[in-house]
């Protein structure tokens, strides 16, 4: 075989050489964004801050006391004072902060999942079925989320799950369009065409072809609906519904806190509203950094 | 054109016809109706009663929403149970100050975010880009409620310069007159939008300046500075627009938060009072009525989309 | 000579991103004589456009000149700064880009942009740059300026907007114009046409031109010197007659011999140059060429050859001798082939009447009726073992049949038969064990495979999907495969973006070869490619053609590859086919004047055969979506006369049985002059 | 600086804004309200246009019902409390000249009569229901002839003050325009006059200019009612009684939350206002720029009520010593001091022990049941509760005195879910400090937090095992959970099967000391059944909020915050220059 000449291989060799591990490729990318990493910083500082705080500063967050209500910063043994009740604020938000974590990202993921069996199913069979499903997300849409959630708030009796489940209800409606939209274009593409003239099927395009080639884009909006969960336990928090007490979260803190906003009793608005926006901030950050890396793959061309 | 827009204006129908149906549902959700809200605890059985009868809530669930479409369709939408007036002249004192509100964020908004996503994507990945992005993901970030708590802090408390609270008057006209009370509910909404439109923005022009046409500009002997303002703005801002169709169901949730904040008598605050008395007529009303109003939003900026955007209108 | 109007001297240009350094112009040195046209040829990444741009300081982010001057009309452009690059550019160095919808701004009417220019370099006012370019615009012939400049560029097609570019560059009447590509996008029908116009421009305004272009039959008729570039180096810069007689550098020799063209029809294989090019990020040593070059000494490997010479320069210690034959000898016009045995095969593929309507697309606010004619009406047999070429201009319909023979799509009415059986009449389960016996391999192999799955879970997916064995046998398979196409077996763990253009579409054969299908429809498998790779991979089709008793229907635009691969040909024109026969007499005596223009539009590589009669084909190909009555073609036919309108013309046999002609007046003698 | 709420020199005229409670529009100008149009709010403003017969009179610490603004004098029982008499003021006149009299009630009871399905403040049974016979004895005398004998007091308070003058000379047409004429005596006439006038108080945006509601006896009247809810009076200057403003004019301001007011409060854009409680311990900086804070003390009780019904915990609510050790366990003054920072009072029994009425009886006022860890967990184990893990769990099953009672399993814990308000933190916070020191005792307490609605919805008298019968405890007190008419009478909430008795509290001796309370002319009744139920716990007392904590410049004085939740500003005058606006 003259035609191919063995002088192929060196350069071939060149061209592997020359564009690493697509994994390594974004993790490479990702780590150049200076806010991404800050995003994971904060975050994993946070992290830290719910989950091993509890264990270096242990406090009562179940019984209230009322005779250590409303302590300023600085009284003996509460660094940043006390709550209405009587809590130590330091170890109160280290338990908010773990239900505004775990609701936000409970329903982030669900709502992710959701929308993209939603999307990916519109998308993907097209016609009737995908008009029909896109009207019921355009009319979910319609309603912007805080009136729903308003009225969501007039009928439903919180607990975590519920939580959970009205935030994936108002979220999921962007992934679904924008998978619907990801797979509408990934199911012309070539190689998927390709896959069918080889005589393969529809449950091969969508799970072998189309699911992993949106999943960039699914990851990347997960990211970002967990930000935007955490954002919406803090308006239901401000809606009043949030998680029944001795539990709370950072919403509930912050909405609570404002009714002392008066009294200059800032200890009890300020560290919950930075904290949320702290963690909304660092997920934001972190799928901002997320979508650069991903988005360097589809550049390659 | 036209076929386009009949084909719009039926998905808008469904869209609206499911829009009624989520909020009805959800309403019919409530426990003990809205007979016990209104009457209160000292509701008798009797009242109660007579009250489910007069307004129809024995009827079975299709029944009701039937009756209700019968009624829409005759342009009633209902008198509310709290406030003794009618759906419709609620919804006409208070639609018109909520889009003041949402307008007027919106326009500053947009003054604002276009400059700073041009000038992030001028700066791009110097330390103003990463200063601003920065800002802008954090202002994203904050609960509408925390900033607007903060802005009344910070300049209606510490620095007493704008009033906390909305003009009150009746006519659009008090909203003028009493300007520097929209000072704060303004800000507090545009500083999201900011942040979201500034990010697109950037975004685009970022897009816009890896075209083609930009370095054909430049072969032209097109100063940079002019290419941005000549070519590339325009290019970047046409889709702006669909993004602000995009915005709407934002902007009002937002112009909710805002107005129960600062007491604009806007419908946001009209539906939330609403919520807290269960007032359906008005609930239905103000959601039908933001439906619409995203739908028919939505739709006008594809339609302005399309007549700004050269590649779209000349097809037509 | 006198004195240059341009002058580059050890021009370097380093392109910088954040993770390495791209060295793209490693010391480039010309001259340009006032009115003097230049080519610049050569494979893709060697420069030619970084050249170009260069000049005009329009380097990409990153990009800088390190080294070396370029001097313009008496400036330094280099030293000049920003300030004079504005004055220059688009004044009295006018610039035409490849692709003319993305080079105009989409939002700008045509006037506007013709016109901003003007009104940059000359103190006129708006009324009088308007008229200025409103005069240009007809000067490029662009038909009813007036209107044209209210238009957008999305309103006008892909020629007309390459007029808009060139007038937009010529406005100003520049001493020198830079064309990079100016023709690559286009059709070759219009592709003539705009070399034609800038040719006739060129000397009604007295400019100088440099034209970039990997087209060595555009390089060959359209200019008076050319510089053969590889790897950010001049390797070679001589007049083109000189050049295309004798080339010296071993490159250019390479590049001419891998030319279809060049190749003894359907006989031979083509010449190819093994490798890649070099990587420009890393530091290059001695002759860049040399990890190609079959004639490469230790010399060449260590030592950097200089340009030399005064009008033949190149850049080579082992130089072509002065004596050696002509490269191009051996191409000869409608010259004799063997006649193949396969041509009188059994029928594999018959197409009967065959149709495809697509719903007319268009923006939210057209309206839906009326369908695009993609197909319209074909018949065609391909017997087994041939390969069947179909050309045609863009938006004949290639590709539709191909991806309906494929199955891909559904026709409209017709019917398709493999092997005696009609697709239509199969049943679902038929159909899809049917669907290994036809295989389609696409032009852009990129676009075909999964940028997610490795190669070996690509080529193993049609195994997978059929069902064919078990996991070892299926890997013993992909493996024989990579073999097969000459690629090494480790390149199962590699994902398809980490190969070159080159071999990705040896994996796109492979996949398409892994059911051992009989018929594989090539849909422009080689348009992306450079000449050299381009070989390879037609010799790589011929060579397993021949192992595997495959059928090819190839579709491609360019007529020397169709001619060099194809048995029998049909030449498409608007959904129909128009003349279909033996590849050797439909190009040595075409008896439709469609074909009869097309292959007097092709360029030549060969300066001194250009411009030996013919008539081009003028005009644009009409819309599909509302093709003329009776001959599609008459619009544009020269010899049409009333009946063409009314009557669509029959399927006629003037030249004998298999060579095939729809047309009311046959071409005689294959001329166009004896039609008339 | 003077801080009196009363005293100095009044000076004439002065105009004093009044923020209006959260989300209160005043919507309603005719005197006979439909149902969900009876609130406070309306009837106060109703009342300064339209004088009342009888009215909750603050005298001294005690409540009356005459007064200075009162049309009525005091009435007379009769004929073993079957016919009561009531003689009224003869001076006053509407502003049309007319004088006020007493075909201007029957007219009223006319109207009430006929249409009483749309009255709000009707109930089976009583107005006009309990009315035989309306007789017109003169013109400033009429005469009830009741179904039976009432307690005078009860009669008085609760009944009579329900009357009112409507100028019956310029409303009793059928028709806009109509002539006016006696249509009121005849059903028909009275359903027609009736619909007339509801059709015109349904026309919000008119109130300013219909002439129908220009014809007042009161001492103000309406110069301009916004469909917002703003409402601002003058003085009717055709007015005849003793009380005449000194005000030019008053404006009351609706908000939407207490928030937004306080806001508007900061900024002085109101005279009389209010905070909310927590802002109390701002205190000092109010009184610094000018104000008194002055908690408006509310006629009302607050309480959880007990679900003695429910169907997984109505054995353990049923048993007075369960209730009892609760009780022990409600800090009522820890939650009154911290949570609603001194702004609610402790609430002791069914009778309102603030302000310290005639109704209160010495025992009363007293705390039985104080809070007290330890009483309460001696309680419980005295009942056969054993302590297991924090959980109180049923040890001693049985019905003995020292077992646990009737239906309480073996091992039973004491798990209780409640019910409570959602949307107001010192709700949440009482219900959180609750559920501490619940757990105290070994009770586990499920705090599940709704909206107001679905409280009330959810709360409905049950029957066990029927679905939504599962809630064992509900509280929907944050603005206080019962406001009594004059009588604190409890017949709606404690009497068997009582429209507002949700968790279906039954005792006879309760409905035979309520009987007492509405029908006996004991005067001493109300004590026995006060200081019985305070005893009983058919609820779970809890702090009663104030209804508001006002805030009122320190200028304007003459003030009274009427428990009952009426205003008069006919009383209030400023004390110098300084008049807002
Ligand atoms: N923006 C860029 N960033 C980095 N490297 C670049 C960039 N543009 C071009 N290059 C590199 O510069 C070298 C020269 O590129 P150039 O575009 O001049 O090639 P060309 O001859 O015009 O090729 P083609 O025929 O594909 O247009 C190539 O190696 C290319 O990879
Ligand atoms: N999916 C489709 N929907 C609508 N029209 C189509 C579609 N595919 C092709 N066409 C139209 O059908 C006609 C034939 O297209 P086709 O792609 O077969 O041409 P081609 O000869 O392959 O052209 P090219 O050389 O540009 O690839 C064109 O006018 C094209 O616009
Ligand atoms: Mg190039
Ligand atoms: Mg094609």
């Amino acid at each position: 075989m003259s035609v191919i000449s063995p002088a192929v291989a060196p350069g071939h060799e060149e061209a592997a050489q020359a564009t690493p591990s697509l994994a390594r490729r974004t993790v490479q990318v990702f780590t150049r964004n200076k806010l991404a990493l800050a995003g994971v910083v904060v975050l994993v500082l946070l992290l830290l801050f719910c989950y091993v705080g509890p264990l270096v500063h242990p406090t009562d967050q179940v019984h209230t006391d009322l005779s250590q209500a409303s302590l300023a910063p600085g009284a003996p043994g509460h660094l940043l004072g006390t709550t209405d009740l009587g809590y130590d604020l330091v170890g109160r938000l280290m338990v908010a902060g773990q239900s505004s974590l775990e609701v936000g990202l409970a329903a982030g993921v669900l709502a992710t999942l959701f929308g993209t069996v939603w999307g990916a199913v519109s998308g993907y069979f097209g016609g009737w079925v995908d008009a029909v499903m896109m009207r019921v997300t355009d009319a979910a849409l319609a309603i912007p989320a805080m009136f729903l959630l308003v009225v969501v708030s007039a009928i439903i009796t919180p607990s975590k799950t519920i939580l959970i489940l009205i935030i994936a209800a108002v979220a999921w409606l962007s992934p679904a369009r924008l998978v619907r939209g990801e797979a509408l274009s990934l199911r012309d593409r070539e190689y998927v065409q390709a896959m069918r003239m080889m005589g393969g099927g529809g449950a091969r395009a969508v799970f072998r072809h189309i699911v992993p080639n949106a999943i960039g884009t699914v990851i990347v909006n997960a990211t970002f609906q967990v930000a935007d969960a955490i954002l919406y336990v803090s308006y239901l928090a401000f809606l009043g519904l949030s998680i029944p007490p001795p539990a709370t979260d950072w919403g509930s803190m912050l909405s609570s806190g404002i009714t002392y906003t008066q009294n200059g009793y800032w200890w009890m608005i300020f560290p919950a509203g930075i904290a949320i926006v702290l963690v909304v901030g660092a997920f934001n950050f972190i799928g901002d950094g997320l979508r650069d890396a991903f988005e360097v793959r589809l550049q390659k061309k | 054109m036209t076929g386009f827009l009949v084909k719009r204006l039926l998905q808008a129908l469904v869209v609206l016809f499911l829009v009624t149906i989520i909020v009805f549902l959800l309403l019919h959700a409530l426990p003990g109706g809205p007979a016990r809200a209104i009457l209160g605890p000292k509701g008798t059985p009797q009242q109660i009663a007579h009250f489910n009868e007069v307004q129809g809530y024995n009827n079975p669930l299709p029944v009701q929403y039937w009756d209700y479409l019968v009624r829409l369709f005759h342009g009633n939408l209902g008198e509310s149970y709290k406030l003794n007036e009618s759906v419709s002249s609620l919804l006409g004192q208070r639609l018109p100050k909520t889009l003041i509100l949402t307008v007027l964020a919106t326009i500053v908004a947009v003054a604002v975010a276009v400059p700073l996503g041009l000038l992030q994507a001028v700066r791009r990945g110097k330390p103003a880009d990463y200063l601003l992005t920065a800002g802008a993901f954090l202002a994203y970030a904050t609960p509408v409620f925390f900033l607007g708590l903060i802005l009344i802090i910070v300049f209606s408390q510490a620095i007493p310069i704008f009033p906390a609270e909305a003009p009150q008057g009746t006519s659009i006209g008090s909203i003028f007159s009493g300007f520097s009370g929209m000072i704060l509910p303004i800000a507090t909404m545009a500083l999201g939008i900011i942040a979201m439109f500034s990010r697109y923005m950037r975004s685009a022009t970022l897009d816009n300046l890896t075209e083609e046409y930009v370095r054909t500009a430049m072969a032209k002997g097109q100063s940079s500075r002019r290419i941005l303002a000549k070519h590339v703005l325009r290019n970047a801002l046409i889709p702006l627009v669909t993004l602000l169709g995009l915005y709407l169901p934002t902007l009002f949730s937002g112009a909710l938060v805002v107005e129960s904040m600062f007491n604009y008598p806007g419908m946001g605050l009209l539906f939330w009072n609403a919520a807290q008395g269960s007032d359906f007529p008005v609930l239905l009303g103000v959601t039908l009525v933001v439906g619409v109003a995203t739908v028919v939003g939505s739709l006008v900026t594809d339609i302005v989309y399309a007549v700004l955007d050269p590649r779209i209108r000349s097809v037509s | 000579m006198s004195e240059p109007l341009l002058s580059v001297d050890d021009l370097h240009v380093e392109i910088a991103s954040r993770d390495r350094t791209v060295h793209a112009l490693d010391g480039v040195n010309f001259d340009l004589a006032p009115g003097e046209a230049l080519g610049v040829v050569g494979e893709s990444g060697s420069g030619k456009t970084m050249t170009a741009l260069s000049l005009l300081g329009l380097l990409p982010s990153g990009g800088s000149v390190t080294r070396g001057s370029v001097r313009f009309d008496g400036d330094d452009l280099i030293a000049g700064g920003d300030r004079k690059l504005r004055d220059v550019r688009g004044n009295t160095m006018g610039v035409v880009f490849q692709d003319p919808l993305t080079s105009l701004n989409p939002t700008m009417t045509i006037g506007a942009q013709v016109a901003e220019p003007l009104l940059l370099h000359h103190d006129i006012g708006k009324k009088e740059a308007w008229a200025r370019a409103q005069d240009m615009l007809g000067l490029v012939g662009m038909p009813q300026p007036a209107e044209r400049m209210k238009n957008y560029p999305h309103q006008l097609s892909g020629g007309m907007r390459q007029r808009v570019a060139i007038a937009m560059a010529l406005v100003c009447e520049p001493k020198l114009l830079i064309a990079d590509e100016p023709t690559t996008a286009l059709d070759v029908t219009t592709q003539h046409q705009i070399l034609e116009l800038i040719d006739d421009l060129r000397s009604r305004l007295g400019m100088a031109m440099i034209l970039v272009t990997h087209d060595l039959g555009v390089i060959a008729n359209r200019v008076d010197r050319v510089a053969v570039m590889y790897a950010g180096k001049i390797a070679e810069t001589a007049g083109v007659r000189s050049l295309f007689r004798a080339p010296r550098h071993r490159y250019t020799e390479a590049l001419f011999a891998a030319l279809p063209e060049k190749a003894v029809i359907g006989a031979t294989e083509l010449r190819t140059i093994p490798g890649l090019p070099p990587n420009l990020a890393v530091e290059q040593h001695g002759c860049r060429f040399a990890a190609r070059c079959a004639y490469a000494t230790d010399v060449c490997r260590t030592e950097e050859p200089a340009l030399t010479g005064d009008d033949h320069a190149f850049a080579c210690f082992h130089p072509v001798p002065l004596d050696a034959a002509d490269p191009l000898d051996d191409v000869a016009p409608g010259g004799q082939r063997h006649t193949p045995a396969v041509t009188s095969g059994a029928p594999l593929l018959e197409i009967t009447d065959l149709r495809k309507d697509f719903p007319l697309r268009g923006g939210p606010f057209a309206r839906g009726r009326g369908t695009v004619s993609a197909v319209g009406g074909v018949t065609l047999t391909v017997r087994k073992g041939e390969t069947f070429g179909v050309v045609g201009e863009s938006g004949c319909g290639k590709t539709t049949i191909g991806r309906m023979v494929a199955g891909l799509e559904d026709p409209t009415s017709g019917s398709i038969t493999f092997e005696g059986r009609d697709l239509a009449t199969m049943t679902r389960a038929e159909r899809r064990r049917h669907r290994k016996s036809i295989q389609l391999m696409f032009q852009d192999s990129t676009a075909a495979m999964d940028p997610r799955m490795r190669v070996g879970t690509i080529l193993r997916e049609p195994l997978v999907i059929q069902g064919a064995g078990d996991r070892a046998e299926q890997d013993k398979i992909v493996a024989e495969l990579l073999d097969a196409v000459g690629l090494p077996r480790g390149a199962v763990d590699r994902y398809p973006h980490e190969f070159s253009g080159g071999q990705r579409q040896r994996l796109g054969l492979a996949r398409a070869l892994t059911l051992s299908p009989e018929l594989i429809v090539a849909d422009e498998p080689v348009s992306a490619l450079d000449v050299s790779v381009q070989a390879q991979i037609l010799n790589l089709m011929r060579e397993l053609q021949r192992d595997r008793e495959l059928t090819y229907l190839f579709i491609s635009h360019d007529l020397a590859v169709i001619r060099y691969l194809a048995d029998t040909v049909g030449v498409m024109y608007l959904g129909k086919l128009v003349e279909c026969g033996p590849a050797d007499q439909v190009y040595a005596r075409p008896l439709h004047p469609y074909t009869r223009g097309l292959l007097d539009t092709v360029n030549v590589p060969d300066p001194e055969a250009a411009g030996d009669g013919g008539t081009p084909l003028g005009g644009e190909t009409p819309s599909a979506a509302n093709p003329p009555s009776g001959c599609r073609f008459r619009t544009r036919c020269p010899i049409a006369q009333d009946i063409c309108a009314k009557v669509e013309p029959a399927v006629t046999t003037p030249a004998g049985e298999g060579h095939q002609v729809a047309c009311h007046f046959p071409l005689a003698g294959g001329a166009l002059q004896d039609a008339a | 600086i003077d801080m009196a709420p009363t005293g100095g020199t009044p000076v004439k005229g002065g105009t004093v804004t009044m923020a209006l409670p959260p989300a209160a529009t005043p919507n309603w100008i005719f005197p006979i309200g439909p149902p969900g149009f009876s609130a406070t709010y309306n009837s106060s403003l109703q009342a300064l246009f339209f004088m009342p017969v009888y009215d909750a009179v603050q005298k001294g610490s005690d409540l009356v019902p005459t007064g200075p603004g009162t049309l009525g004098r005091k009435p007379v029982y009769s004929d073993g409390d079957k016919t009561v008499t009531v003689p009224l003021r003869t001076d006053i006149k509407w502003s049309d000249g007319t004088p006020v009299t007493a075909r201007d009630i029957e007219f009223w009871f006319n109207m009430v009569k006929a249409d009483k399905a749309d009255w709000a403040s009707y109930t089976v049974g009583t107005m006009p229901d309990d009315v035989k016979k309306f007789e017109i004895v003169n013109d400033h005398t009429i005469r009830l002839h009741l179904d039976r004998s009432y307690n005078p007091d009860w009669f008085t308070a609760n009944q009579l003050t329900l009357m009112r003058a409507l100028p019956q000379q310029a409303w009793d047409a059928k028709t806009d325009g109509g002539r006016i004429g006696d249509w009121d005596r005849t059903t028909a006439g009275a359903k027609a006059v009736f619909a007339r006038l509801t059709a015109h108080s349904k026309n919000l945006g008119s109130y300013g200019s219909d002439p129908l509601w220009q014809t007042v006896d009161g001492p103000w009247k309406i110069a301009s009612w916004r469909d917002t809810g703003q409402v601002t009076i003058v003085p009717n200057p055709k007015y005849t009684g003793t009380q005449h403003p000194h005000l030019d004019r008053v404006v009351f301001k609706p908000f939407t939350t207490a928030d937004s007011e306080y806001n508007v409060m900061r900024s002085g854009g109101v005279d009389y206002g209010y905070i909310p409680p927590s802002v109390l311990a701002q205190k000092a900086q109010f009184e610094k720029r000018g104000y008194r804070i002055a908690p408006w003390t509310g006629w009302a009780v607050s309480y959880i009520v007990y679900n003695f019904n429910s169907t997984h915990a109505g054995p353990e609510m049923s048993q007075l010593y369960i209730r009892q050790a609760m009780q022990h366990l409600v800090d009522q003054k820890g939650m009154s001091n911290v949570v609603w920072q001194g702004s609610a009072k402790p609430t002791l029994g069914p009778v309102p022990a603030y302000p310290k009425t005639q109704y209160l009886s010495p025992a009363m006022a007293r705390n039985d049941y104080p809070y007290d860890v330890d009483a309460a967990r001696k309680l419980l184990t005295s009942h056969g509760w054993t302590d297991r893990d924090g959980q109180a769990v049923c040890t001693r099953p049985g019905t003995g005195a020292d077992e646990c009672g009737a239906g309480i399993k073996k091992d039973e814990p004491l798990k209780l879910t409640l019910l409570s308000q959602s949307g107001s933190t010192e709700t949440t916070n009482m219900m959180q400090v609750l559920k501490s020191s619940l757990s105290k005792a070994g009770i586990d307490l499920t705090v599940r937090q709704q909206p107001l609605n679905s409280v009330l919805g959810n709360s409905v008298p049950c029957e066990a095992n029927d679905p939504g019968c599962d809630w064992d405890m509900s509280f929907f007190g944050t603005a206080g959970s019962w406001y009594f008419p004059l009588n604190p009478s409890g017949e709606e909430l404690f009497s068997t099967g009582a429209s507002a008795n949700f968790g279906n509290y039954s005792d006879p001796k309760a409905d035979k000391l309520i009987h007492a309370v509405l029908y006996s002319s004991d005067p001493d009744a109300m004590h026995a059944y006060g200081e019985y139920l305070a005893r009983q716990l058919p609820v779970m007392w809890m702090p009663n909020p104030a209804y508001q904590v006002s805030v009122i410049r320190n200028d304007l004085r003459g003030v009274e915050q009427n428990p009952t939740a009426t205003f008069s500003p006919q009383s209030w005058y400023y004390v110098k220059k300084g008049a807002a606006q």
